[in-house]
């Protein structure tokens, strides 16, 4: 079953539109898909063209197509656990937020929160991601928890917050904060980045370019070779008690 | 004035010795009434169990910690949201619910009564601004005094009568109900991060022991005629082996009041540990269970853990610090100057782990060892051992040997031989789980003469109806409809009002504070006493005019005054 | 006539000490006061009547008016954002939260912009505290990081901390000693025993290294960090790690700068760290007198203490996305009513822009910056001094809060009353 | 040249907090703490006027000395001026950088405008005069 969902251009743009419901899991059981618009709640069709072809055997069968402005679209994919959605340009917050299967590929760029909390699947943005992208919820003691989070571009701050399991990786740069609390998972940044690992307790990250204002408290534990590049090895962070790995090719410390 | 008639009430009263009679309720105004006007409200009850409205006499629901509780847990509000409905408030959170949502979900577990465990006197008003949001429930607030320093001073000079004049002045202040004690000396020895760790040992900043405090807080209780008695939280919460502490404890009660117990020791399945460390960990219910078996004077409630995620919150600040060096999770602290501690850290207690399956095998295990039920009342210390709404499951655990048997085979298989439990056969009856619940209560907090805790004419018309037919259950066997019964009323009548129908909170209600106001002679006011005031001119940070809680704060109250023997 | 003992509607000490002389119900004279607090007990200038816009221009208008036209914007907005809350009473707070219940609004305080991340701290970590008068009988080590009591809390030091008397402090001036961290060299770092001068940015780095040393691992710590020597900070771990009792006061330098609730986190774990070796506690050096306030009665009534939504019919908390500066940058607010602070003054030029296109209303007593962005103002009692309720200290004491004066002006929790009711009406008839 | 602002409560700034629209609040918040090595670098006195630049805005300030502050770092109370070049992007926290922001400074004989004049930049209208 082929889903695509145009979103029409609104009176007011800047109100976000809350779209849990868009899901391949919510298309598959025929439910009624409304959205939030502020504070009124409408069916996804007064916001939005939706066309449907075909039929679906399982969740897996659906793909949803996204076009039109939806840079202001939150939680699309929320809870998803099968199927695909593309979206064609910009995505608003917390897309895939708490997915454990299927696949999400954004060809433009994605907001704040991309798979936060993400158990499983697949979660491909081919421009920037916002700030905590791969994170978790505030409070929450555990971020991502599984599946994998590819970023072709750059990501913001607090990427993979609190992140314990699963896998990301990061083309560009990442902002402030990278990797903060990580507790497990593989996080792999192939350009910059700055205070990574900070706090971390468990996991493993690799930076590709450099890490600048390195946290102070890591153990040096001598350099390795990996993927054709020697990397410096830090074991951290110390001040928590951590047993994390990091390995950057280059770092500097704030002086 | 609203007449409700409730007719065919299966009616389980302990206190006017009812027990499983289908008979009808009258209701007139807020009261029972002898005979039902002719222009009553008909409620066909249809023979549903009918119980006087449950009073939980230990709880945390309102205040500086328990507030703090929710403000540190995004995760914990995030997991039990609902949204506006009818009269019903948004509420948020599983383990601190809102204010709203402790008040329409105790409602609809058919509980009309709760006292808030512990408050810091310094900031009662907080405490007090929370109740005003608690409307389906009356609301009565135990004071903290374990490491109140002029008390401690006057005890530390053996003058008892001054020790019961600070207390009066400080309960009728506070507009607080009962005295609370917490860890008696250890919450001021925390003041400089050091703990007590026996009821003989010297606290460091004052020449006294924990047991001179809590046999001076006794004396002084009687002496001033307060309706409940000491309520304490002992020393030692949470230690391997701390059950001799317990018992030690226990040992220096004597017996001074013929209405009720002369002790009251909250959430002792906490207290009941043996071993010498975690690795030996065991359940010590039946020594405990023992002593109050031979001590009238004593009442416990249970602190019953299940299994799962909540928020341990106490006064008892060390003992948080030791949980967060267990755990080394998230960790809040709030000393009191002058008076107490605080601690609150999120908890989750795991099937899988050994001293979480012991500690939830030995909170039943006082429930059934303890022979009277007048003696041993249901609590989960609501949220530390679990949120309260877990209440209908322990009423199935206790009715059901079967239950029992069948939640024990998903624990830690090691539990076996460390507790008693399952070779314990008792099962409770409705009238044991009636008194544990409302009666019992009622007694222990000396409140039946305010019309609390039964269905006599005269008595608050309180009323909690269940969807439960006694004579058509089996709660041996059909644990799951004992559950499910109590989960949710088919109503609850506060103050002659139906607040709650299966569920829902369908209006705004609005609860009465009962506070206490001993009457002191001139001689032991406080309020004119210089070295008292001095106290506050020099050490506290407020001023003493500025301590009292005013009367807007209580809105609709009753003021329970007493005599005393100064 | 004198009034005693009346609390000081400024900051976040609430000193509840204050004398106030009245003639003809006009403050003559005020005693125990700081410079913040005289200023606001002597004021003197005040909005005389609601206002409104017209054609670009202010009019005089009636309450009632105002209220209606106030009902009439909210009840349309599809997104309002009721914002401010930290000068009122916690009465007044409660009816602000019901009506944001009530529309499906937006609310948030000033807490957004000053200690927002401490609480987002806390959330992860907790936080090791303690009432004021627990740090003035016992603290004989006074940290104050990144912030500047002489200059935000003038009688913090006074009333709670370096120069007040406590029961197990002999002599103040010699037992307790004053760490002081801060970007500038302040009138506070220089009564100092240790003044760490640290480069923007630096903050997060310093505490990561002071943890490690106080688990006794400095040999990870290279010889400088964020350009503060070494030895200077096992010199303050070892001082930390010496005290009875230490207290750390922090403020907005570390709060606001890079990393934010990273910088708070940092500093609480420290603190929780040195509750290992002896007794630490940690405060924030709140602002407003009841920023606090707001927190407390925001939690207990919807679970998050500041930036909730209750658009979708449940309250949603998630501060960099429901919190006013995010709301106003995306331009997400179609309606703005601002209680009891001044936006205009504080916050970034962008997000004020929007508000001035919107419609925006302010219940103040005060013509203020806000005032050139509203459509209408609203002015009441002044908090405090003209009307009492409650308000909660910086260490969470409630405090209850006098009217000393006597006035024609409605309070704020009026106002908002009437505008609850005001929607109401406006819905029942359709 | 090139520094770096930040931003903070002050005594001055505070006493007027319920009088903004006042000289003095104008007062207490336009003024800009700079080392006076910096001044020196600047060409220009203590009490002469700047011009201070962000990515966001850019406002007019008087200078004053200081040597409480490193050089390459200046410092302005916290209101409406040091707004005008504060951004309102938060990095997803709430809370928006009014620390630490880059800003380029050069002398300048424009005047400092007032808090009205502010408020009419960004669309308000003012109240009285």
């Amino acid at each position: 079953m082929n889903i695509t969902i145009t979103f029409r251009n609104r009176r007011n743009p800047f109100i976000p539109i809350e779209a849990e419901m868009i899901t391949p899991d919510a298309f598959f059981n025929n439910k009624e898909i409304c959205v939030g618009e502020g504070n009124r709640m409408v069916h996804l069709t007064e916001l939005a063209d939706v066309g449907i072809d075909g039929t679906a055997s399982s969740v897996d069968e659906i793909e949803i197509l996204i076009r039109g402005d939806a840079a202001l679209v939150k939680r699309v994919g929320e809870y998803m656990t099968g199927g695909k959605i593309t979206i064609e340009g910009n995505i608003g917050m917390h897309c895939g937020n708490f997915m454990s299967g299927g696949k999400i590929e954004i060809h433009g760029s994605a907001d704040g929160w991309l798979g936060r909390e993400m158990k499983g699947g697949e979660i491909i943005c081919h421009e920037n991601a916002g700030d905590y992208c791969a994170s978790g919820y505030r409070g929450g003691r555990r971020g991502m928890r599984g599946g994998s989070v590819e970023v072709f571009g750059s990501v913001g701050d607090f990427t993979c917050e609190h992140i314990a399991g699963g896998e990301v990786m990061i083309h560009g740069n990442t902002g402030d904060f990278a990797c903060a609390e990580m507790k497990g998972g593989i996080v792999t940044i192939f350009g910059d980045t700055s205070r990574v690992c900070a706090n971390m307790s468990g996991g493993t990250c690799y930076v590709y370019g450099s890490a600048v204002e390195m946290i102070p408290t890591f153990e040096k534990k001598g350099t390795i070779s990996h993927d054709g590049l020697l990397f410096h090895h830090f074991r951290g962070d110390v001040a928590n008690r951590g047993n994390g790995d990091l390995y950057t090719v280059r770092f500097t410390y704030l002086q | 004035m609203a007449e409700i008639l409730l007719k065919n009430a299966y009616v389980i009263d302990p206190i006017s010795g009812i027990n499983g009679e289908v008979m009808d309720i009258a209701i007139s105004g807020s009261r029972i009434v002898e005979d039902a006007s002719p222009h009553s409200e008909v409620i066909d009850c249809q023979g549903l169990l009918t119980l006087p409205g449950g009073i939980d006499s230990h709880t945390h629901t309102s205040g500086t910690k328990v507030n703090f509780g929710r403000y540190m847990s995004p995760e914990d509000m995030r997991a039990g949201r609902t949204s506006k409905k009818g009269h019903m408030h948004i509420t948020s959170g599983y383990s601190v619910p809102t204010t709203y949502g402790n008040s329409y979900r105790y409602s609809a577990l058919g509980y009309t009564s709760l006292v808030e465990g512990a408050m810091a006197p310094l900031e009662a008003r907080h405490t007090h601004e929370e109740f005003k949001f608690t409307p389906l429930q009356d609301s009565f607030a135990n004071a903290l005094f374990d490491g109140n320093w002029g008390m401690l001073r006057a005890f530390e000079d053996g003058d008892i009568k001054r020790a019961a004049a600070i207390i009066a002045w400080t309960l009728t202040a506070v507009k607080g109900f009962a005295i609370k004690l917490t860890n008696p000396g250890g919450t001021e020895a925390w003041g400089f991060g050091k703990n007590i760790s026996c009821i003989n040992e010297t606290i460091p900043t004052f020449d006294l022991t924990p047991a001179e405090i809590i046999k001076g807080a006794i004396k002084a209780n009687e002496l001033l005629h307060l309706p409940h008695s000491v309520h304490l939280h002992c020393n030692n919460l949470g230690t391997p082996g701390n059950f001799s502490c317990t018992i030690g404890t226990f040992g220096h009660v004597p017996d001074v009041n013929d209405k009720r117990q002369s002790l009251y020791a909250t959430h002792v399945q906490f207290h009941s540990y043996g071993g010498s460390g975690w690795g030996d960990f065991c359940s010590k219910s039946e020594p405990v269970a023992n002593m109050v078996n031979f001590r009238p004077q004593i009442v416990i409630d249970m602190g019953q853990v299940m299994f799962g995620r909540t928020t341990t919150m106490t006064a008892d600040g060390p003992m948080e610090f030791n949980l967060y060096r267990l755990h080394h999770d998230k960790w809040s602290n709030h000393d009191v100057e002058l008076e107490t501690g605080s601690g609150i850290i999120p908890v989750n207690y795991r099937r899988k782990n050994l001293v979480n399956s012991i500690m939830w095998a030995i909170g039943l295990e006082l429930a059934l060892l303890v022979k009277s039920p007048w003696q041993c009342l249901l609590t989960t210390d609501n949220p530390n051992g679990a949120p309260f709404v877990k209440y209908p499951e322990i009423i199935a655990l206790l009715m059901s040997k079967k239950y029992r048997d069948a939640e024990f085979e998903t624990v830690h298989q090691d539990t076996e031989k460390r507790v008693p439990l399952p070779a314990i056969e008792r099962e409770l009856d409705w009238h044991d789980i009636a008194v544990m619940t409302r009666a019992g209560q009622a007694r222990a907090l000396g409140i039946i003469d305010l019309g609390k805790g039964h269905l006599s004419p005269g008595a608050e018309a309180d009323i909690a109806i269940y969807p439960i037919k006694p004579d058509e259950i089996d709660p041996s066997a059909e644990y799951e409809k004992i559950i499910q019964g109590f989960a949710q009323t088919e109503y609850t009548i506060k103050r002659g009002r139906i607040v709650s129908r299966r569920g829902d909170a369908i209006i705004d209600g609005e609860n009465t504070t009962f506070w206490v106001k001993p009457k002191v002679p001139a001689a032991y006011d406080m309020q004119h006493d210089t070295v008292f005031q001095e106290l506050f001119e020099r050490y506290y940070s407020v001023r003493m005019s500025n301590y009292p809680v005013q009367e807007e704060y209580l809105h609709r109250n009753h003021c329970i005054e007493t005599e005393t023997d100064l | 006539m004198e009034i005693r003992d009346v609390p000081c509607p400024f900051c976040g000490c609430l000193c509840d000490d204050i004398s106030v002389r009245l003639e003809d119900n006009r403050i003559t004279g005020v005693e125990n006061c700081c410079t913040l607090g005289n200023a606001k007990f002597l004021s003197k200038s005040r909005l005389q009547h609601p206002i409104m816009r017209k054609d670009g221009k202010w009019i005089e208008v009636t309450y009632e008016e105002a209220i209606d036209e106030t009902a009439r914007i909210l009840s349309d907005a599809m997104r309002p954002l009721l914002y401010g809350w930290s000068g009122t009473i916690g009465e007044a707070q409660v009816v602000g939260v019901h009506l944001a219940e009530e529309i499906g609004a937006l609310i948030d305080s000033t807490t957004s912009v000053c200690h927002n991340p401490s609480i987002l701290a806390i959330q992860e970590v907790g936080h090791p505290g303690c009432t004021l008068g627990q740090v003035k009988n016992r603290a004989d080590l006074v940290v104050y990081w990144g912030c500047n009591p002489i200059e935000a809390h003038p009688r913090h030091m006074s009333r709670y901390t370096t120069y007040a008397d406590g029961y197990f402090i002999d002599n103040t001036a010699t037992d307790r000693k004053v760490i002081v961290v801060d970007i500038r060299r302040s009138d506070g770092a220089k009564i100092a025993d240790e003044f760490i001068q640290v480069k923007p940015g630096g903050d997060y780095l310093i505490l990561s290294a002071l943890r490690a040393m106080v688990r006794g691992k400095d040999e990870v710590v290279p010889d400088s960090v964020a350009g503060v020597e070494k030895v200077q900070l096992q010199r303050v771990a070892d001082l930390m790690m010496k005290a009875k009792f230490g207290a750390v006061f922090f403020g907005l330098g570390v709060t606001m700068s890079r990393g934010k609730y990273k910088n708070v986190r940092n500093a609480i774990e420290l603190v929780s760290e040195l509750n290992r070796k002896t007794k630490f506690t940690i405060s924030a050096m709140r602002g407003h007198f009841n920023v606090y306030g707001f927190n407390e009665v925001l939690t207990w009534m919807a679970g998050y203490p500041f930036a909730v939504d209750f658009s979708r019919g449940i309250a949603f908390y998630n501060p960099g996305e429901t919190s006013v500066i995010d709301l106003l940058e995306r331009k997400e607010p179609d309606a703005c009513l601002v209680v009891a602070s001044d936006p205009g003054a504080h916050f970034p030029k962008s997000t004020i822009e929007h508000m001035a296109s919107i419609p925006t209303v302010q219940i103040d007593p005060c013509v203020n910056a806000t005032t050139a962005l509203c459509q209408v103002q609203i002015p009441v009692a002044i908090t405090g001094v003209e009307s009492a309720g409650t308000a909660y200290r910086m260490d969470g004491v409630p405090i209850r809060m006098k009217k000393v004066i006597e006035t024609e002006f409605p309070t704020d929790q009026e106002i908002l009353e009437r505008i609850v009711t005001r929607i109401r009406e406006m819905r029942s008839d359709g | 040249m090139t520094f770096i602002l930040i931003s903070g409560r002050t005594i001055p700034q505070g006493s007027f907090v319920e009088h903004k629209l006042s000289k003095g609040y104008q007062r207490a918040t336009s003024t800009l703490f700079i080392h006076s090595l910096d001044l020196y670098e600047l060409g220009i006195e203590s009490g002469d006027r700047v011009n201070v630049t962000s990515s966001f805005g850019s406002v007019v300030l008087t200078t004053e000395t200081t040597e409480d502050i490193q050089t390459g770092c200046v410092y302005i109370a916290l209101g409406p001026y040091a707004n005008a070049i504060t951004g309102g992007y938060t990095h997803a926290t709430g809370m928006p950088d009014y620390k630490d922001i880059i800003v380029e400074i050069e002398p300048t004989e424009d005047p400092v405008p007032t808090v009205w004049d502010l408020m009419e930049m960004v669309g308000g209208v003012r109240y009285g005069n």
